[in-house]
């Protein structure tokens, strides 16, 4: 008890907080080869279990997901993109953090993460309800690696256990190291070079831009305002804080999400 | 209280300690506890944590060379990632590179020698000492009195591969196989073209205007992996390469090039000629030259190039193709013109063809290259560059490289395959007629019991990737010659068979004593890097730093082996001959190029319109992997081997549902397929992914689809037409 | 050979018959148990539910037993609370259905999630804004009060009434009754209102989102007032069923008329209001989503005639006839038309749950389906079974209907 | 008669009480002993006078090194500095075969928990005897205690049974880790801390 009270912070960090930041994304689809390295690499980065044979397109655990999309129309003036879809990380009421019943998922104030804890979680499956992206994701399965895999486990992602929802957060450890890192430099501000996602970190064509929205010098900041940027299903008002951009109309026509339209896309 | 304890006074002792338990920590705790136990279950594996570092090294997975940075935590690798400003890869690196670190735990790893035995269809794998194996090998090897000696190397002009060619030299029936296709270039095609040079050729992607592609990947496998994305990368450019893509599905590359040409399959030889037409009779081309070289025909056959292009007007064509003859016009027109009118023969920038290989016969492929010539796109900055080829490491007489579609049929004995990925994917058919009838021998040396190692009678597995050093010569298709050197990050296991070990055991029991003098690969790889030190010309990217600087800063050999040997890379920016030695090469559309009615007949064929029409497709190598499997199901990116991509109203005319199963059928057998409804297809044709079976991660099919396209003996394999009806 | 524990008065099958009867059941249960227990020891793989469904057969189930379920508050909250005595009659047999409607409900959760041993988490660290959350209180405490209100039937029992303390806990209980009572209607409100808030607050779904009254979507009002409306009707079809099956009167003809007139009563208001929100939804909501609502009717088997069905063919028409014709109709008709008002609510709970996943929400989304495994379909059957088995035992050896003994003796 | 059915019931809940308070807690903890009895105060007192961060150091990527591997108890105790059986026992099992001594950590946190030593040593410059209190002034190491059931430490937990009221600095829990952040006015999400 004593010592707790005598606590000293003689702290060189004189505010106590970080400087308030909003992550986001803007994916170019023009530039998406479709090459699966974000896949692979947030799967590799993240500890993500190999799917076990049972698994199924719609039971595997892709925190990124690359969906290939065309316009609709037949051969030959069909014209397709690969859309790569993780969390949106929903600024405005999130969907899954108001529905999660024990406070499982929550939106970080000073990054606008939205941080899903698997040990808090009771698998209800709520939350994936909620969520119009499909970007969350249930452990279906025990996860289990062929022999000797585990050694090549990320020590700074915990695996996740059955029965628990998970999902992208951009890959906050790397914030994490990323702050140790200017700590031990007595800095408190991260140097944004040291904190790429993996999938943002791993993709050849460079087809995705991380940054901090609310720093304005920052080349996200701009590309979000640029005229071809858009964000899916804008029109729900959950201010997502992934675009997308693409020179195609009928791409940028996707952000319209009119069901009834003609040229219904496929996924 | 006379009487003893009644039954109502046991259920009031219990009633009480129920009470009382209520009061006590013990369910509270309980409960807590066992949720605290449901968030850490013993059996959900946790990571080892400790000091974590990183090492560099090459990635040989395949033959594109990309540096690879090694994220380990104490000696174990724990990610993979490209090295930033790496002059090959230009810091990406694949799914398949980024997953390379699992590969040592692949289910499908075999951690020592085995023998295959096979009993009515099933296979069964029984491990055998390192000794046994061995023995095994040189006692086939000695018994083969007729029939040769070959090994297939996945990657020639490694040093290896050079240590394989001398042992094989000491050898009186000893035969060096090498994957047919380069690249989209065959390794003779190049010799015709460039003659009888230590040369290879490359494409010069960077410094193109237009990409006239047939079914080539340029945008998302081709060359290497720096030069691709680096032309998707800058997609949205003002002075932006152009890409053409004629191909009759809608491709990766089809998707993302600015123009899509759907041809009809089978028509795109033709619609290259109908192009050089257009060239021609538009005086599009250096016609001086065209006179000169290729219009006086001793061949007899007074047939010559131009009059082959007469015969494919665009009018004649279009309806074939199914391009309309403006179109193709418009097309050849594109390919010629520059930005600005008076484009200075300084800023002129040519246009280039690009092709798929695998899927082109021999002759439709020199019909390109014929076009490529055509362009004026041979020899010159932004065109096919002849590259200058590494230097020997080794020394002495060594044996040949033959195409594996040169191998006479019935031919050979005893086969080893090198464990090494090819970049290039072929029927386990080709190598299969190749044998002689009775008893032939094959011996895998893949460190995985998967792809063509299935159907080895030995497996003397070598070490894996990140296990074994290996190097990385220049990639087939990059522009300029480079050289990088894998260095093993993990210990390999006791128990696995250096490949140099095997050839040298053999040798030393066949008495023929090449292979024993041959030394160790690390002494193999100082030799190159001397060599290449004494040329004093190129770049050296330092790894550790991320810098490049030119070779005659290097002050020593030794240093240089430092760097490579750290995940550095030496590359060369200067063309392997100059451009104006060019000039002969329009000869080749007439005096040194016989036999046009082949090209006739190659350009004519087509598979009629009656029927539908089977097209293998194979994307990248980080897309058809043999091993990779992680991203499998997970994500709807890639094309199981197994599965065959149809229009749905071809489809639904053949009463086939989406998701079902289907048997494929074509001259050549039958294949069990998963349906696809794909709009991308051409109606009338069917798309079957070339790549492993979809299973889980533990097994990793065999890519059977292959099996059943026509395989001719000038090509690996073919579109060919087929059946398809559901199973 | 159980007579010594049948009440008084009241006839019952012989015990071997009972077995016989009992026997099936038991062996469903047995198979259901099975199932949950693969479920549990091996996870949700066992189900056909998937990252794109992940709520399947076992919402809809939850969802639709606490519905029915609604009978116990409700006739609890007409008897206690507004001393409408005829319902005396079917009181008790409305605490054990809805009894068994709970538990059940609460054992199929358990199942379902994919940590049960956490689950108290949601009590510990709850998140108040979550419509789960609310669920979760309200059911498990209705869950204590239904238990409470069940105690005295048990203690009636012939046997137990012997031991003497028990009898004097039983009588202070019923004194307290009416307290429960009240409690449970409260209590039911909520939950019942909150499973349909549980899918109207759900933005990102804009099939299933509705605007709010307050903090609460207007699904949660129209889900008590359609759970007030079915329960009713629900007893009217137990009751009839219980009397069919054991071949005895036990509620007078009035009671089932009275049941009915009320369930209809409370139906067209609750059609007409569902009426209302739907072309709110309409004209409102989705426009402000630039979203139209026949998008969403487009995709096969769900065509507009589901919309239909629900408000016309199983809302408006039952309400109508209980309304007019509670009086006039033979019990037979209302019988038949309660199973209609019983069949609307499964139907809107259905709509609710598999059709709101099964409707794409991206631009480039599939519309989905998917089936339930053996696995869920044996759990759900574990339900009815274990319901079966509880009713018939408390059918056999607890007065459920009072009128019983006077109508079977003239 | 019923008198002694009281008797019966108040026995019952006696005896569930007692075993509840007094057997209990020691039945769900499993003591383990450590490999060598350490004593940080030979090693912090001023005749050898080390500080904390001579010994448990930080990478230069921020990382903290945790207890020091075998390598840094070689680079002083080469040959004997004292007397102590256990140093004798170090150089014999340890430095000589270079084996890394398997400690037993106390503060040893579940694997779904992420601390940075760096941020709250470093930035917020809290002294290490703030969590860690009094350890490094200790002559000798105690058992560590682990629960059977989950596998957690005591130090972590608290030896309270029931954390209601959680009392801070009886542990390092969730709730001691936020009732400072709060008192300092740390605004805390769950990923700051959880992984």
């Amino acid at each position: 008890m004593a010592n707790y009270e005598s606590r000293n912070f003689s702290g060189i960090a004189e505010e106590t907080n970080y400087r308030k930041s909003r992550y986001g994304m803007v994916i170019d689809v023009d530039r998406c080869t479709g090459c699966g390295a974000c896949v692979v690499a947030c799967a590799v980065e993240n500890n993500v279990a190999p799917a076990p044979p049972a698994a199924t397109d719609r039971t595997g655990i892709t925190p990124i997901r690359v969906y290939k999309v065309d316009n609709g129309l037949p051969f030959p003036d069909i014209r397709s993109v690969f859309f790569p879809i993780t969390c949106q990380q929903c600024e405005h009421h999130t969907p899954c953090v108001s529905v999660c019943p024990q406070n499982a998922v929550a939106l970080d104030e000073s990054t606008g993460i939205v941080g899903q804890i698997p040990v808090r979680c009771l698998g209800c499956r709520y939350c994936i309800v909620a969520c119009p992206y499909h970007a969350r994701y249930f452990n279906w399965w025990d996860p289990t690696w062929p022999a000797g895999m585990e050694k090549t486990l990320n020590p700074d992602v915990s695996p996740r256990m059955r029965g628990v929802v998970e999902k992208c957060n951009f890959c906050f450890h790397r914030l994490q190291a990323a702050r140790s890192k200017a700590a031990i430099e007595g800095k408190k501000d991260i140097d944004p070079a040291d904190y790429v996602p993996a999938c943002v970190a791993a993709c050849p064509t460079q087809a995705m831009t991380f940054g901090d929205l609310l720093d304005e010098n920052s080349g996200i900041s701009r590309l979000a305002k640029n005229a071809n940027s858009f964000r899916l299903l804008e029109n729900l008002g959950t201010e997502p804080k992934i675009y997308y951009r693409s020179d195609q109309e009928w791409v940028k026509r996707l952000a319209e999400n009119d069901l009834t339209e003609k040229e219904k896309p496929n996924g | 209280m006379a009487k003893g304890i009644t039954r109502r006074d046991l259920l009031k002792l219990i009633g009480g300690s129920a009470v009382g338990l209520m009061l006590t920590p013990i369910p509270w705790k309980v409960l807590d506890e066992t949720a605290k136990w449901s968030q850490n279950w013993s059996w959900t594996p946790v990571p080892r944590n400790g000091k974590v570092n990183f090492k560099h090294t090459t990635c040989y997975l395949c033959p594109m060379s990309c540096g690879a940075r090694v994220r380990c935590v104490e000696d174990q690798p724990v990610s993979l990632m490209g090295i930033p400003n790496h002059p090959i890869s230009g810091g990406g690196l694949c799914a398949i590179g980024l997953g390379g670190h699992l590969l040592p735990y692949h289910p499908s790893r075999l951690l020592q020698p085995h023998r295959v035995a096979r009993e009515n269809g099933r296979i069964k794998i029984v491990p055998i000492s390192r000794e046994e194996s061995l023995s095994a090998v040189t006692e086939a090897i000695l018994s083969s009195k007729q029939g040769s000696i070959a090994i297939l190397d996945g990657q020639p002009k490694r040093a290896i591969s050079f240590a394989y060619r001398k042992f094989l030299a000491g050898l009186t029936n000893g035969v060096y196989i090498v994957p047919p296709i380069d690249a989209g270039v065959p390794a003779e095609l190049t010799l015709r073209v460039l003659g009888e040079r230590n040369l290879s050729i490359g494409f010069d992607m960077e410094n193109t205007r237009t990409i006239l592609s047939f079914g080539a990947p340029v945008l998302d496998g081709w060359g290497t992996l720096g030069q691709f994305s680096k032309i998707v990368r800058n997609r949205t450019g003002n002075n932006k390469l152009k890409v053409i893509q004629v191909e009759s599905i809608h491709s990766r590359t089809a998707q993302l090039a600015d123009q899509w040409v759907p041809v009809k399959p089978g028509t795109e030889a033709a619609f290259a000629l109908a192009i050089a037409n257009v060239l021609i009779n538009e005086k599009l081309c250096d016609a001086q030259k065209l006179r000169t070289h290729s219009t006086d025909f001793d061949n007899g056959s007074g047939h010559s190039f131009l009059d082959l292009a007469e015969k494919f007007s665009p009018a004649s064509v279009a309806e074939r193709s199914g391009i309309s003859e403006d179109k193709i016009v418009g097309i050849a027109r594109e390919l010629v013109s520059q930005p600005g009118a008076d484009a200075s023969p300084a800023r002129k920038k040519p246009s280039l063809v690009a092709f798929g290989g695998a899927t082109f016969s021999r002759d439709e492929q020199i019909i390109f290259m014929d076009l490529n010539i055509l362009l004026g796109a041979i020899g010159t900055k932004g065109g096919l560059i002849p590259r200058t080829e590494l230097p020997d490491p080794i020394g002495g007489r060594l044996t040949e490289e033959t195409p594996l579609t040169d191998v006479p049929d019935h031919s050979v004995r005893v086969l080893i395959l090198d464990g090494a990925e090819s970049g290039t994917l072929f029927p386990w058919q080709m190598l299969e007629q190749k044998f002689v009838p009775n008893s032939p021998v094959v011996v895998s040396l893949s460190p995985y019991f998967s792809g063509i190692a299935l159907h080895a009678d030995y497996l003397i597995p070598s070490p894996s990737y990140l296990e074994s050093c290996n190097d990385s010569p220049t990639p087939a298709g990059a522009p300029t010659a480079s050289y990088s050197i894998s260095t093993p990050i993990l210990p390999a296991p006791k128990t696995v068979v250096e490949p140099l070990d095997v050839i040298r055991r053999i040798s030393a029991a066949t008495h023929s004593n090449s292979g024993n003098e041959i030394q160790p690969l690390k002494e193999l790889f100082k030799n190159r890097i001397e060599k290449i030190f004494k040329q004093r010309r190129g770049f050296v990217f330092d790894a550790s730093t991320g810098e490049t600087v030119k070779l005659t800063t290097i002050y020593s050999s030794g240093q240089l082996m430092k760097i490579l040997s750290d995940g550095g890379c030496w590359y060369d920016k200067e063309f392997g001959v100059r451009s104006s030695e060019f000039g002969v090469l329009y000869s080749f559309l007439g005096r040194d190029n016989h036999g046009f009615e082949k090209l006739l007949a190659a350009a004519d064929h087509h598979l009629g319109d009656s029927g539908l029409v089977l097209l293998p497709y194979a994307a990248n190598v980080g897309q058809s992997h043999q091993l990779m499997t992680k991203v499998y199901r997970e994500s709807n990116l890639r094309e199981p081997g197994n599965e065959a991509s149809i229009n749905p109203e071809t489809a639904n005319k053949l009463e086939l549902i989406d998701g079902g199963s289907a048997v494929v059928k074509t001259g050549n057998g039958i294949s069990k397929v998963k349906v696809k409804f794909d709009r991308g297809i051409m109606p009338g044709a069917i798309q079957v992914a070339v790549g492993p079976i979809v299973t889980g991660y533990a097994e990793t099919g065999e890519q059977n689809i292959l099996e059943v396209c026509k395989i001719s003996n000038d090509s690996t394999w073919r579109i060919t037409k087929a059946e398809i009806f559901p199973a | 050979m159980d007579s010594h524990l049948i009440a008084r008065g009241l006839k019952r099958a012989p015990f071997r018959k009972f077995l016989m009867w009992v026997f099936p059941w038991t062996f469903m249960l047995l198979i259901g148990s099975y199932a949950i227990y693969l479920v549990l020891s091996q996870g949700l793989n066992q189900t056909n539910m998937d990252n794109r469904f992940a709520f399947g057969l076992w919402i809809f189930l939850d969802l639709s037993i606490i519905a029915l379920g609604a009978g116990a508050f409700f006739t609890g909250f007409l008897l206690y609370i507004l001393k409408r005595h005829e319902f005396k009659a079917v009181i008790n047999s409305a605490v054990v259905i809805g009894f068994i409607c709970y538990s059940g409900a609460i054992l199929v959760l358990m199942v379902d999630v994919g940590q049960p041993l956490r689950a108290w988490f949601t009590f510990w660290h709850p998140n108040v804004h979550s419509m789960l959350t609310e669920v979760t209180f309200c059911i498990t405490c209705y869950l204590a009060v239904l238990a409470i209100e069940y105690a005295p039937l048990i203690l009636k029992n012939r046997k137990l009434k012997e031991i003497p303390s028990l009898l004097i806990f039983e009588f202070q209980l019923h004194k307290l009754m009416p307290i429960f009572a009240g409690v449970g209607t409260f209590l039911s409100f909520f939950h019942q209102g909150s499973l349909g808030g549980l899918y109207g607050v759900l933005q990102g779904r804009p099939f299933a989102y509705r605007e709010g009254i307050a903090i609460w979507p207007t699904t949660f009002f129209l889900f008590i007032i359609s759970a007030a409306a079915s329960g009713p009707s629900f007893i009217i079809l137990t009751t009839w069923l219980v009397s069919k099956i054991s071949k005895k009167p036990l509620v007078k003809g009035d009671v089932f008329r009275l049941l009915a007139e009320i369930s209809g009563a409370l139906l067209i208001f609750y059609v007409l209001l569902k009426s209302v929100d739907t072309i709110n939804w309409i004209d409102r909501t989705l426009p402000s989503y630039n979203l139209s609502a026949m998008a969403y009717y487009l995709s096969e088997p769900f065509g507009i005639w589901i919309l239909f069905a629900e408000i016309i063919l199983f809302g408006l028409i039952p309400a109508l006839v209980f309304l007019f014709g509670s009086k006039k109709l033979s019990l037979g008709l209302l019988v038949l038309n309660a199973m209609m008002v019983c069949c609307g609510i499964l139907l809107n709970r259905f709509v609710m749950t598999i059709q709101t996943l099964a409707l794409p929400t991206l631009p480039f989304d599939k519309f989905m389906l998917y089936t339930p495994s053996w696995q869920e379909i044996a759990t759900f059957t574990f339900v009815i079974a274990y319901g079966v088995l509880i009713y018939s035992f408390s059918f056999r050896y607890l007065k459920l209907f009072p009128q019983e003994m006077e109508l079977s003796n003239d | 008669m019923a008198d002694h059915g009281k008797v019966m019931f108040f026995l019952g809940a006696a005896v569930i009480l007692a075993f509840g308070w007094v057997v209990f807690p020691y039945v769900i903890y499993k003591p383990v002993n450590q490999p060598i009895q350490f004593s940080h105060f030979t090693h912090t007192s001023d005749n050898v006078g080390l500080k904390c961060e001579n010994c448990h150091t930080f990478d230069k990527d921020g990382r903290f090194d945790g207890i020091p591997k075998i390598e840094k108890c070689r680079s002083c105790h080469l040959k004997p500095l004292g007397i102590s059986g256990d140093e004798e026992k170090l150089e014999r099992n340890y430095i000589n075969p270079g084996l890394e001594i398997p400690w037993v950590i106390y503060s040893k946190q579940p694997q779904n928990v992420f601390f940075s030593h760096a941020t709250h040593v470093k930035l917020a410059g809290i002294d290490c005897q703030t969590c860690h209190f009094g350890q490094a002034y200790t002559r000798s190491l105690r058992p560590a205690y682990f629960s059977r059931i989950s596998g957690y430490s005591i130090d972590i937990f608290g030896k309270d049974l029931l954390d209601f009221p959680s009392t801070p600095s009886s542990g390092m829990r969730m709730a001691d880790c936020s009732s400072c952040h709060h008192r300092q006015g740390v605004k805390e999400s769950c990923i700051d801390c959880h992984k």
